[in-house]
């Protein structure tokens, strides 16, 4: 087995790696080569092009995103904003309340429950990370026809792949969406949404800071989840041998997870961190970098620390590993005791890896040996940024001259048979079939779910203070005009969180798109964020975070563009909410708005 | 009457936080002969007679169609008496 | 009087069902898995959860906790004892209740709103409710289909050992519509639907679950 | 390094809801061969060398104890090579 380290690197320049199959352009690659002065050994070839993947760096969108901070309105209620695991808001009486969306859109796909198992599994580490408790989740789903075979395959795994890893983390599911539509054959959206409650004084960040402090990863062992794509390098260091298989699936251990939640939160509150990361998309590569460029600036870590599941795998694995139920912390050297003793109590498998260093330099070693020094900055974040070329679509002028007449049914008759057939269709048919399959009672605080318009948790029993959440989004209004369409979604999901008598406060959102190298999905992105921007902008909330999930389409054939709006509200007292059913007869009935 | 066994077990590099749960219980109960579990499915399938070839070349189709998943799964056919 | 609630790792509804203690007007103390000490309870609740993930079978790994050991032999001496959902699978699985809870007939995990109708009034679980009364409470499991075999039916049958039966539809395939059951003795409860969830009506479907807790504390006092 | 596989099945008298919803299935995916199907779980443990009597008397008192529930199931156990 060859280690290709930073000294090969540099007596060895020329040699030709495999930076296309990465995923990286041969500009991308001139770029890292100019940031290192070098050519990049295997292991920061891995780290660049999985942190410079559209997923992890957002350039096809970070051009357009940018408007949620430019036209943000200032909002007292913000302690944290975009950029962070996830945006922290202030809901009164001392709490901050963290949420945001996610998706899990082609791992769903490929492995419905694992894929939606590990989508919630994501989110909820996230919210876990800002030094929240989790304490509701809710599921945005898009699929197929409801009677298309690729339907018949994903759903019943996705469903109970929400299920099965919410239930288990005893996570009461508020909300959702269950819509179908022709274009999302091949293309399931699984997006998570979690929210989580803190004293002000827990919030954590994602910073490496003070040079001493200890690098801690602890969580579940780690092994070769989702790194089906590095395994090209794996091949190329491991010689014409070939790695053994590696599977681009994840598999998640809700059980471990929720022992990492109460050991986490135990951590929490003993005040032992200085800054936290969790693993996710991009594992290792991330969370050191990520936390390395948010501190102090340095960071050194010795990788052959790292427990494994599977014992054969390479350094450059070992960094790109999507195992799940993972977390970094930094520890301060006269906190570590404890920390462990934790972790122990809990049965959580911790190792110190590393500790945080001055200067600019992220050095990785393997057995001794430097096979990673890079800027950490430039692999977290000074990734490329395109400015893609954007045209609207010919559709847009053509739909708009349609004329479609809808038949208005008039009679007694005709209005009955319209109705019920309206109500057979599965996208406004009752949706127990999937939220009975949800725990919504767990926690013993919530207050609505559904099948209100919004769900809400308290969060406070003595004061009874509460928070709703609510998810919205209507394809095809985005589809027609995407400006407008994600104004209205917007709109929709802030009345939803109105109407329950709770007072919006903040934007998340998780933007499902088809290919962002197509001018005409890229011009209906540009106009969703500009519309969301700008509604947010007239309604005084600030977005704090959210995720962009593009490719989403089959062959030329892109989904509807999905921007999913979530809206979080506060309301001072639950007692007081109006839910959505008429709970007595003789009450009167008002029309609002025009 | 004959019986034919599909077994079916997740594949080597795939986690199995169900057996590692048992591997982590069964020290605590005692037990120390195991270096690792991996826990997974057995399906007895009853058929009428002896199977035939047909009959069996039938099962694996399903075994892989239906009683296991092949992103994440083994499995094997046999014949038990 | 005071309630030792225990949490196992993977346990859910241990803060519900400390709550619920709480507004019955007990005290609830924390029972952590690993500590073979029951801090001088009078009774104890084994809560609703995925303890160790539900992993092999349901309870199967939780039952031989260290605190299960003093747990065992207080019941045996007559300490109330109750085990909700998951804590019911415990109680079966430690062989405190004859029996064992298997996957739901419908095979998904199941979470609705439920009737259930009291058909034992005797243990110290369900004295504050009336003989037949019913009731509304949350049901949510993924393995809560009671099965035993004939004979053990019988005598449950006969000695009136079932304390609450499904109204309705049967929910997960239950024998007998068995939503829970006692002891020979009397003391130890095993039920299936969760009445921390229902203490009060603004989180729950009613506040019907809050008589287990009352019950107890009555029979406590004496 | 050799494999003890214990087999474990629910009891032919108690319901098997997983084994009925297969049984179902597969006639509906152009299946015929299944007059019935039950559905149980195996483990495959890995252990040191060949095991030994005692091992295996071990394996046996596990499976009783922790990887059955004998009120619904019977276990097997053997040796896999
Ligand atoms: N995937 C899901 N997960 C959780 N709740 C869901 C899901 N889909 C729908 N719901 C809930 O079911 C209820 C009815 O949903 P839906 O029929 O879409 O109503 P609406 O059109 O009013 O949003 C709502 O409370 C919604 O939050």
């Amino acid at each position: 087995m060859a280690l290709d380290t930073v000294a090969i690197a540099q007596a060895n320049p020329d040699a030709t790696q495999p930076f296309a199959e990465l995923g990286l352009k041969a500009d991308e690659y001139a770029s890292i080569k100019k940031i290192l002065g070098r050519r990049p050994t295997s292991s920061e070839l891995a780290m660049y092009s999985v942190m410079w993947s559209e997923h992890c760096s957002y350039k096809s969108s970070k051009v357009h995103l940018k408007q949620f901070g430019e036209k943000a309105v200032k909002s007292d209620a913000l302690l944290v904003g975009i950029g962070e695991n996830a945006g922290v808001v202030d809901v009164g009486q001392g709490y901050a309340v963290t949420f945001k969306i996610e998706s899990h859109n082609h791992p769903s796909f490929i492995e419905p429950y694992q894929g939606a198992a590990t989508g919630v599994g994501g989110i909820v580490r996230d919210i876990l990370t800002m030094g929240a408790r989790p304490i509701a989740i809710m599921d945005p789903l898009r699929f197929g026809p409801a009677d298309a075979p690729d339907t018949r395959r994903v759903l019943p795994g996705i469903i109970a792949g929400v299920g099965g890893y919410g239930n288990c983390l005893g996570l009461p599911n508020i909300g959702g969406e269950v819509v179908f539509d022709e274009t999302y054959i091949g293309n399931p959206l699984v997006n998570a949404l979690c929210v989580g409650v803190m004293k002000h004084s827990d919030i954590k960040l994602a910073k490496a800071a003070g040079a001493g402090n200890l690098v801690v990863l602890y969580g579940a062992k780690t092994g070769g989840d989702g790194i089906g794509g590095v395994s090209v390098l794996a091949s190329e260091t491991f010689e014409s041998k070939g790695p053994a298989k590696r599977p681009a699936v994840q598999v998640g251990d809700p059980f471990v997870e929720k022992v990492l939640i109460e050991c986490s939160l135990e951590i929490f509150a003993e005040d032992l961190v200085v800054g936290i990361q969790d693993l996710g998309g991009a594992g290792l590569s991330c969370a050191t970098s990520e936390l390395a460029s948010g501190g102090s600036g340095g960071m050194k870590v010795q990788l052959d620390k790292v427990p494994l599941r599977d014992p054969s795998l390479s350094p450059e694995e070992i960094l790109m590993s999507e195992s799940q139920e993972r977390m970094c912390a930094i520890v301060e050297p006269s906190k570590i005791a404890r920390f462990l003793e934790i972790c122990e109590k809990w049965d959580v498998t911790v190792n110190v890896i590393g500790e945080v260093t001055d200067g600019n330099h992220l050095e990785i070693t393997w057995n001794g040996e430097l096979i990673v020094d890079v800027p950490p900055r430039t692999v977290a974040h000074d990734g490329p940024v395109y400015n893609r070329p954007l045209a609207q679509p010919a559709y847009i002028d053509a739909v708009a001259k349609e004329v479609i007449k809808v038949p208005i049914p008039s009679t007694p008759d005709e209005i009955k048979a319209t109705i019920l057939k309206l109500a057979a269709t599965p996208n406004l048919a009752d949706k127990s079939w999937v939220t009975n399959q949800y725990d919504r009672y767990v926690q013993g605080n919530t207050i609505q779910s559904q099948p209100d318009d919004s769900g809400m948790v308290r969060i406070d029993e003595k004061t009874h203070l509460g928070v709703a959440v609510a998810t919205d989004a209507n394809a095809n209004w985005s589809y027609l005009n995407p400006y407008q369409g994600a104004k209205l979604a917007l709109a929709e999901a802030a009345r939803n969180i109105a109407t329950a008598g709770a007072k919006p406060l903040a934007v998340t959102n998780c933007l499902n798109f088809g290919s962002p190298e197509d001018p005409g999905v890229m011009w209906q992105f540009a106009e969703s964020v500009r519309g969301l921007a700008d509604g947010c902008l007239e309604m005084g909330l600030p977005i704090t975070g959210g995720n962009v999930s593009f490719y989403n389409q089959t062959g030329s054939v892109a989904i509807l563009p999905t921007p999913v709006i979530g809206v979080l509200g506060v309301i001072d007292d639950v007692r007081t909410r109006t839910p959505m059913s008429f709970d007595r007869a003789g009450l009167d009935l008002y029309l609002l708005g025009e | 009457m004959a019986k034919i066994v599909v077994d079916v077990m997740l594949k080597p590099e795939i986690l199995d936080p169900q057996g590692k749960a048992v591997a982590a219980a069964l020290p605590r109960l005692g037990f120390s002969f195991a270096k690792d579990v991996r826990q997974g499915k057995r399906f007895e399938i009853e058929v009428d007679g002896d199977p035939t070839p047909t009959q069996l070349a039938e099962v694996e189709k399903a075994a892989e169609k239906l009683l296991s998943n092949p992103v994440i799964e083994n499995f094997t056919v046999r014949v038990e008496k | 009087m005071k309630i030792g609630v225990v949490t196992f790792p993977g346990t859910l509804d241990d803060r519900d069902a400390a709550r619920a203690v709480r507004h019955a007007g007990g005290e609830a103390i924390s029972l952590w898995h690993n500590d073979a000490d029951l801090k001088g309870v009078d009774a104890v609740i084994l809560p609703g959860g995925f303890s160790y993930g539900d992993y092999l079978r349901c309870g199967a790994i939780s039952r031989f906790s260290p605190v299960m050991e003093p747990i065992i032999d207080a019941a045996n001496g007559g300490m109330p004892l109750l085990g909700i959902c998951n804590g019911f699978q415990v109680l079966a699985e430690a062989h405190l209740i004859p029996g064992a809870l298997t996957r739901n007939h419908e095979l998904h995990f199941l979470c609705h709103d439920q009737n259930l109708r009291i058909e034992n009034t005797n243990t110290p679980w369900t004295s504050s409710f009336a003989q037949g009364q019913e009731i509304l409470i949350p049901l949510k499991n993924g393995e809560g289909a009671y099965m035993c075999d004939d004979k053990t039916l019988a005598e449950l049958e006969s000695e009136g050992r079932i304390i609450a039966r499904y109204v309705g539809e049967n929910p997960n395939g239950s024998r007998n519509l068995i939503a829970g059951i006692t002891n020979a003795r009397g003391n130890v409860v095993g039920l299936m639907p969760h009445p921390e969830h229902a203490i009060d009506s603004l989180t729950g479907p009613s506040a019907d679950g809050l008589g287990f807790f009352t019950s107890v504390l009555k029979a406590l006092v004496g």
